[in-house]
């Protein structure tokens, strides 16, 4: 099961400032949900990576290094392979980081391809697309948070660092339609105003596209299941989320995963609504 | 190890289990009671059903630790003093088998929706044999057998009419 | 036609009728006998292959690939040697030198690419799922967990997965020949003639969706060896194919090989193989010197049970505005999956005689070409080419009709062999003895009320209901009783298609039937013992029938193709009338008559015209105590007989189907299902309208309900029953069936087989029947199977967004 | 397939079960059932390293009438709630939906409660839970708490629970005169799981709907209040019970509330179903679903 994402976000620093940080592996490693780096070897480094959903996990153990290292045009890739644990799937990433100045600041592209084998893909609903969505999403927003720092600064401790930017149009094409039936929801922008300044919000544009060759869906079957990832949830929900992400004691297990996609969904909503004001104000 | 004790088919077994020991495992591996067999991992296809104190489960969706204390009947003991229950008569008077490998599971599924409606319609019988899978019969047969086992259970006899 | 005639009730009473008896008491065949195989399956007394417990057994697990496409690169066992309980862990690269190469029966062309097929993988792997490793343990959940101490890398290569790319120029390869096995190709008349200028041309592509043959006992393999002999317990339809095959993949000679298949809980061909697992636990055994057993789970079956159909069918037909077919052309692709197995690449071949159907035309050209892809290999799954055909043709009569408004069952009226044209040679070249095709679609209709639907359908068009009703014809044959052996030899098929049959007549005066098929739910335990009992004058319950295992029964072909009976019965048959004919020589001697004056009735050989007469069982004593035998005359009543047909046999019927679908959510329901069938002469009728429930259920299943899917990287998403849906009792209606019976010319007992009609029968029916409902929208196809999203979005792909309800927008449609 | 090795616990006392729970954290796991647990189990998918029995608790089990609300005890089966007369009196809805969890077999086994703290959004009760506003209840070491639902699902089959916490029943409002209710399932086959589902509570009031209360299955990774469809159905009048509304009239302000189901919902994509179809299944879901409500 394959899947891509494309996310984007600008950050407050430097490029030079934000491309330092991207070469340490040590702090990028933990921008991953659930992983863990045993070894740094140079360019190379092994570790580990739960994932966990409910009651479902799955341990990946793997190495991971840096490839195509191109400090003139600010980009990276970092390639992961892991194998289970205790099947026989395995698991590989990989993320491609390009980093373009804008003035002060820095706007960073991340592009996401994922792919799992084994037990975990062998399900008509999606367990891994589903986990895999949100951990390249909590992996973005992290990166976006820890490249915003600047160099030696201590890793985000959680979501909670959120720093006021305004959201960037999805690069690939949006997920949600902008039609009249969508766009007629948006909440209380009367139609030809002016859009609303854009809420603060995490820096972060989500955007699934199909892997190469999952156009047609699996190959010619209608419903797919991989390649496509949620965005947003209702209102009521992110409201809660946002509750957990203050920090009230809502949620003392499953920190990483669940406040990560907390932040996430949060993220996501704000974003949509952020477009959909966009749409419904043109 | 969990010591567990159980009764299947009338008879009462203490066992020493691996707490994830299936409990169609322990009927199948240490008790010997292959007529129970397993057909999937998912708990769809009901060829494992059991009586397990007097309703149906799927014995390959239980722990044998947690059927303990318990009483399981199998398609083994569903005869008595060497007649069959007239369930099995009736998925034989009605060709309600092929292969058979769905066979105790739909018979175990049959007997307990009539302790529920002794006289089910045809549709309610469908509907309470969903969680058993046939792939010989195409279901007709079965839905006919289980009709006229309810009415040999409710001592009418089979209407002729 | 009786359309105040309640369908449901006649087929009730034509039921009970069946069930009341025969027609002819005194005769068994025809007679509606309650199974014998049924005591020990309703009372868990069976013998399943997972059944069987032997002295100091190991168990087997298999690890698998989770690749669609690798190269392994490095297997590490040792931590998995050091768990408790594990007797012995070995990889592909351990049996490398003895495993050798799983078969392919069926090289259907000289320059076909069979490439070799190590039961475990050693260099590389083709389909996720792919044996890779194996652990030998003392319990089933020690193996389990010792799997998971087993470390393989892979390199991974690209997955192939679409037949069409698979086939373009710079595809990565599944094997280093290419991804082509075959091309076969086919014809009959002049095709060019009759598509030049044809008045009306249909071209449909139909995609025969995969499936996953779901048979409710999950494989299993038991094998022992004492040291010199082996003998291994398999959970297979072929025992007897099986030996030789093994004895030649192994190496083990053939007469120190004992192959059984116990009770078997069905297999619907998907247990006509030889498979890797049969394979490696003979070689277990042989290394380890103790009984090993293997038995998969049903998500381990779902990827590595063969799987069937996958098939693109490009057809096309040609013909007269009045309906008339001039000619057909079928162009195929068929998935082998990622190697030949036993008849892989046949299966689509077995189809390549059936795409004219029952119908009349002049040219047919048919090509087929086996593409590999990374994926489980494909093979029989029940019908086997036959579905594929008849579907295509099938929906494609349906087209026609609608292309040129005609009535479906008057386009066929216009085309199908009348029946007094039988015997016809079609233009496929096959020789259809005996058939009736008016007489059984106008039964079907009259049980349909198939006039009184179509006003119904009419109304429900006029109202724009939002709930359409759609009605599907299916008017079929098939080629059953594989088959012939020239036949075979000359499709270049590995074996015969004869069946073997020894009859015994005991000492007391019981019978002892030993058969070469290998019922696993087909009751010939029960049929066989029809025939014996009519033949040879004794009671049903004095014969017992004997089957699948090789030391009993050491000659057979086996059971597939709807071939049991109408080879392996007649086999029966022929072997009761040998006995009888020594009983004769016998009743001759002791009566002091010529053999030319015993007449045989009821059991009893008597004198022509005298009272004076010997009772079989006499006569079975007498023989046995041998003391007063006819010169010359060996003493025993037994006879073998190895029957050879000399022709397929073709059943036929007409399935009409009604489904009521719901526009508003695409969801399909059938409303009445009715079939018609004309098996020929019927043994036993309960156990014939048993087969086509089945294969109805099964027709449906395709239709509407299964599909093996792989995603873009070649991981199977349907490997449980959650994913992988096959029809529960709450799915299915009530079917209504019925018979005609047209006997077969082409054998003594004059019965066609019917193990496949249903399931053939059944599939275009429904799909016929789906299209017709949403014919109103624009809709002429709806890829199988026919689930409620792909019918939603056929209704607004076609611009028929229906009641209000708004289809998909386009952006939303993008986002598939 | 044949689960991992486990240790496992059957606590005497529900103190002793969050005690248990509390202390061996996030590997441990609560088993009720097991109808959801042991098929991930025997997959593999899961790994606890304890089980945690709950399945002998008395306190965990049976239905209780307690005016406002009826309690539901975490342990009590598909099948005893739907068979309790206080249920199918008081508060149908729920034993509606439970009749098509699953199969008679596995409701024998599976309890509301295991259901419920599985937080699948394809099962067919947190829906319910959620439409009717029901308050989870639980426990754990030296205290308890009390759980709206809309709190409860916190993510694809993650609940609100902690790691030592277990849910002991959950109360359900009686909505009270003038309810009704409908849990309507769209699957492809019986026993598959929903696709979409919509369970539905209305009253209605003088020929019009006052308030509705409207859950989604399946249309996120929770399961969804449809909060527009509420707003909007407030005050129509209710369906015609002919089947066919408004529709041949033109206008049918029930339909065009419905037509609000899918908006703010992200509905997965799977195998068997696309997002968009799940959307537009939704919405004529919800529309049925209101319908038989209000009749």
């Amino acid at each position: 099961m394959a899947m891509r994402f494309e996310h984007e976000f600008t950050v407050p620093v430097s490029i030079e400032q934000a491309w330092a940080v991207l070469l340490d592996v040590e702090r990028v490693a933990p921008c991953l949900p659930g992983a863990t780096l045993d070894t740094v070897e140079g360019d190379s480094f092994t570790g580990r990576m739960k994932v966990k959903v409910g009651p479902i996990t799955v341990t990946y153990r793997g190495d991971a290094s840096f490839q195509d290292v191109d400090k003139d045009a600010h980009s990276l890739t970092i390639k992961a392979a892991g194998k289970e644990a205790r099947g026989s799937g395995t698991a590989g990433a990989t993320v491609t980081a390009r980093l373009h100045p804008e003035g002060s600041a820095t706007r960073v592209t991340v592009d996401t391809t994922f792919n799992v084998t084994g037990r975990p893909a062998q399900f008509g609903r999606g367990v891994m697309a589903e986990v895999g969505a949100k951990l390249i999403d909590r992996f973005a927003a992290n990166l976006s948070d820890l490249l915003g720092e600047g160099p030696g600064a201590e890793p985000a401790a959680g979501p909670a660092n959120v720093t006021p930017l305004t959201p960037v149009v999805p690069a690939g094409p949006a997920q949600e339609p902008s039609g009249s039936r969508e766009g007629s929801l948006v909440p209380s922008t009367g139609d030809g105003g002016p859009p609303e300044p854009p809420e603060p919000s995490r820096p972060v544009s989500l955007t699934v596209v199909p892997a190469p060759g999952d156009a047609e869906e699996i190959r010619g079957q209608d419903p797919h299941p991989g390649g496509t990832a949620r965005t947003s949830r209702t209102p009521e929900e992110e409201a809660l989320d946002l509750l957990e992400v203050a920090g009230i004691p809502l949620l003392k297990r499953v920190a990483p995963l669940v406040a990560a996609v907390a932040a996430v969904t949060l993220l996501a909503w704000l974003v949509r609504r952020a477009l959909l004001r966009r749409t419904g104000g043109s | 190890m969990p010591r567990i004790t159980v009764t299947v088919d009338g008879i009462v077994y203490e066992e020493e289990v691996e707490p994830r020991l299936l409990l169609v495992h322990l009927l199948r591996d240490r008790l010997g009671k292959t007529g129970t067999p397993v057909g999937c991992d998912t708990g769809n296809c009901g060829a494992c059903t059991v009586m397990l104190d007097g309703r149906s489960a799927k014995s390959c969706s239980v722990l044998a630790v947690q059927a303990d204390g318990s009483d399981v009947v199998t398609i083994e003991g569903l005869a008595r003093n060497g007649r069959l229950h007239p369930m099995q008569e009736a998925f034989h008077a009605e060709h309600a088998l092929q292969c058979g490998y769905c066979t105790p599971g739909m018979i175990m599924a049959a007997v307990d929706l009539l302790k529920d409606d002794p006289d089910p319609s045809d549709e309610a019988i469908r509907r309470g044999l969903e969680g058993n899978l046939c792939r010989c019969t195409g279901y007709c047969n079965i839905v006919r057998a289980v009709r006229r086992g309810a009415q040999e259970m409710s001592g009418e006899g089979v209407r002729t009419s | 036609m009786t359309e105040q005639i309640d369908a449901g009730m006649v087929a009730r009473r034509i039921a009970e009728s069946d069930r009341l008896g025969s027609p002819d008491p005194g005769r068994e065949i025809g007679r509606a006998r309650r199974r014998k195989e049924d005591a020990r399956l309703i009372t868990g007394r069976t013998l399943w292959t997972d059944d069987i417990q032997l002295p100091g057994m190991l168990y087997v697990a298999f690890l698998r690939s989770p690749m669609a496409h690798a190269r392994i690169t490095r297997v590490d066992t040792s931590a998995a040697r050091n768990q408790p309980g594990v007797a012995a862990v070995y990889t592909g690269r351990d049996f490398a030198a003895e495993q050798g190469s799983l078969p392919c029966a069926w090289p259907v062309t000289e320059d076909i690419v069979i490439p070799d097929h190590p039961p475990m993988a050693v260099e590389e792997v083709r389909y996720v799922g792919e044996a890779v490793a194996c652990v030998v343990a003392t319990d089933r959940y020690k193996a389990a967990d010792a799997l998971e101490a087993i470390e393989v890398d892979y390199e991974p290569l690209e997955p192939v997965l679409d037949m069409t790319e698979a086939l373009a120029e710079g595809s990565p390869k599944v094997h280093e020949a290419g991804n082509r096995s075959f091309t076969w190709k086919f014809s009959g008349g002049d095709v060019e003639a009759a598509f030049r200028d044809a008045p009306v041309v249909i071209e449909r592509t139909y995609v025969q969706q995969r499936l996953i043959p779901t048979a409710m006992e999950p494989r299993a393999v038991v094998a022992t060896t004492d040291g010199t002999a082996f003998t291994l317990y398999s959970s297979t339809q072929i025992p007897h194919v099986l030996r030789v095959m093994l004895a030649l993949t192994t190496g083990i000679p053939e007469h120190l090989l004992r192959v059984v298949a116990p009770d078997v809980g069905g297999g619907f061909g998907s247990k006509l193989q030889v498979t890797a697992e049969e394979v490696l636990c003979l070689l277990l055994t042989r290394r380890l010197g103790k009984p090993v057993k293997w038995t998969e789970s049903r998500s381990e079956g779902n990827l590595t049970v063969h799987h069937g159909r996958d098939q693109l069918q490009r057809i096309t037909l040609a013909a007269e505005r009045d309906g008339r077919i001039r000619g057909m052309r079928a162009d195929l692709l068929a998935d082998m999956g990622a190697y030949l197995m036993l008849v892989t690449p046949g299966i689509p071949i077995l189809g390549a005689f059936m795409y004219n159907g029952i119908y009349k035309m002049d040219a047919y050209d048919f090509t087929c070409t086996g593409v590999f892809t990374t994926k489980m290999p494909t093979d029989a799954y029940r019908g086997a080419g036959r579905p594929e055909a008849t579907f295509a043709i099938e929906r494609a009569v349906d087209e026609l009709a609608h292309e040129l408004g005609m009535d479906p069952v008057e386009v066929r009226r216009r085309n199908w062999i009348t029946h007094q044209e039988f015997p016809y040679t079609t233009i496929a070249g096959l020789t259809y003895d005996s058939g009736n095709y008016e007489a059984a679609t106008d039964r079907a209709l009259a049980l349909f009320g198939y006039d009184k639907l179509r006003a119904e359908q009419a109304d429900r068009r006029d109202r724009r209901d939002p709930v359409q009703l759609g009605i599907g014809v299916s008017t079929y044959t098939e080629m059953c009783g594989l088959a012939p052996s020239r036949v075979l030899g000359s499709l270049s098929y590995g074996a015969g298609g004869w069946e073997h049959a020894t009859v015994r007549l005991l000492p007391t005066g019981k019978v002892e039937v030993v058969t070469g098929t290998s019922p696993h739910g087909q009751g010939h335990e029960t049929a066989w013992s029809q025939i014996a009992a009519d033949a040879m004058g004794v009671p049903f319950e004095d014969v017992a029938v004997l089957h699948g295992d090789t030391t009993v029964a050491p000659k057979g072909m086996d059971t597939y193709g709807s071939r049991s009976l109408v080879i392996g019965g007649v086999a029966v048959l022929q072997a009761c009338e040998k006995v009888k004919d020594r009983a004769r020589k016998l009743a001759a001697h002791m009566l002091e008559a010529s053999p030319d004056d015993i007449e045989f009735s009821g059991g009893t050989f008597s004198v022509r015209g005298t009272s004076a007469g010997k009772t079989i069982q006499e006569l079975a004593l007498a023989a046995f105590a041998a003391h007063d035998l006819p010169e010359g005359f060996e003493p025993r009543l037994d006879a073998d007989v190895t029957f050879d047909p000399q022709n397929f046999s073709f059943p036929h019927g007409t399935h009409l189907c009604a489904v009521e679908v719901d526009t508003e959510t695409g969801m399909t329901k059938i409303r009445s299902y009715v079939a018609v069938d004309d098996v020929g002469n019927v043994v036993n009728p309960l156990i014939v309208e048993g087969q086509v429930h089945g294969g109805i259920a099964q027709g449906i299943g395709q239709a509407l309900f299964e599909e093996a899917v792989y995603d873009s990287e070649g991981n199977l998403l349907t490997t449980t029953m959650t994913d992988y849906l096959i029809p529960s009792a709450a799915d299915l209606p009530e079917f209504v069936t019925d018979r005609t019976e047209t006997p077969a010319t082409s054998n003594a007992l004059g019965v066609k087989g019917v193990g496949e009609a249903g399931t053939i029968a059944a599939t275009p029916a429904v799909v016929n029947a789906v299209v017709d409902a949403l014919r109103p929208y624009g809709v002429r196809d709806v890829r199988m199977p026919c689930s409620p999203e792909r019918i939603w979005r056929a209704i607004s792909e076609s611009g028929g967004a229906a009641a209000g309800w708004a289809g998909p927008t386009e952006a939303e449609g993008g986002e598939r | 397939m044949i689960p991992a090795a486990f240790d496992y616990v059957r606590p005497a006392s529900l103190e002793e079960a969050c005690h248990v729970l509390a202390t061996t954290g996030e590997e441990a796991k609560v088993l009720a059932g097991g109808q959801s647990l042991l098929p991930l189990l025997r997959l593999r998918l899961a790994y606890p390293s304890v089980l945690v029995d709950l399945g002998r608790l008395p306190e965990l089990h049976g239905v209780q009438d307690r005016g406002d609300h009826v309690f539901i005890g975490a342990l009590t089966t598909h099948d005893e709630v739907m068979r309790s007369p206080v249920i199918r009196e008081h508060v149908p809805l729920v034993a509606l939906a439970t009749a098509t969890v699953a199969d008679p077999a596995v409701r024998h086994r599976g309890t509301f409660g295991g259901s419920l703290a599985h937080a699948d959004p394809a099962g067919d009760l947190p829906a319910v839970a959620l439409a009717l506003g029901c308050v989870f209840v639980t426990r754990m070491t030296g205290g308890q708490r009390e759980i709206p639902a809309s709190d409860f699902f916190v993510d694809y089959l993650e609940s609100a629970l902690d790691p030592g916490e277990v849910l002991v029943g959950v109360q359900v409002p009686k909505l009270g005169a003038g309810w009704g209710f409908h849990y309507e399932k769209f699957h492809r086959t019986a026993q598959a799981w929903a696709i979409v589902g919509v369970a539905a509570a209305v009253r209605t009031e003088g020929g019009a709907i006052s308030e509705a209360r409207v859950g989604l299955t399946n249309m996120g990774s929770t399961p969804v209040r449809a909060s527009a469809v509420e707003a909007a159905l407030r005050g129509a009048p209710s369906p015609a019970p002919d089947g066919n509304g408004a529709s041949n009239g033109g206008h049918d302000p029930v339909r065009d509330a419905c037509g609000e189901a899918a908006d703010d919902t992200s509905p997965p994509a799977d195998l068997h179903a696309t997002s968009d179809y799940r959307r537009h299944l939704a919405r004529v879901l919800t529309y049925r679903a209101v319908r038989a409500a209000s009749t």
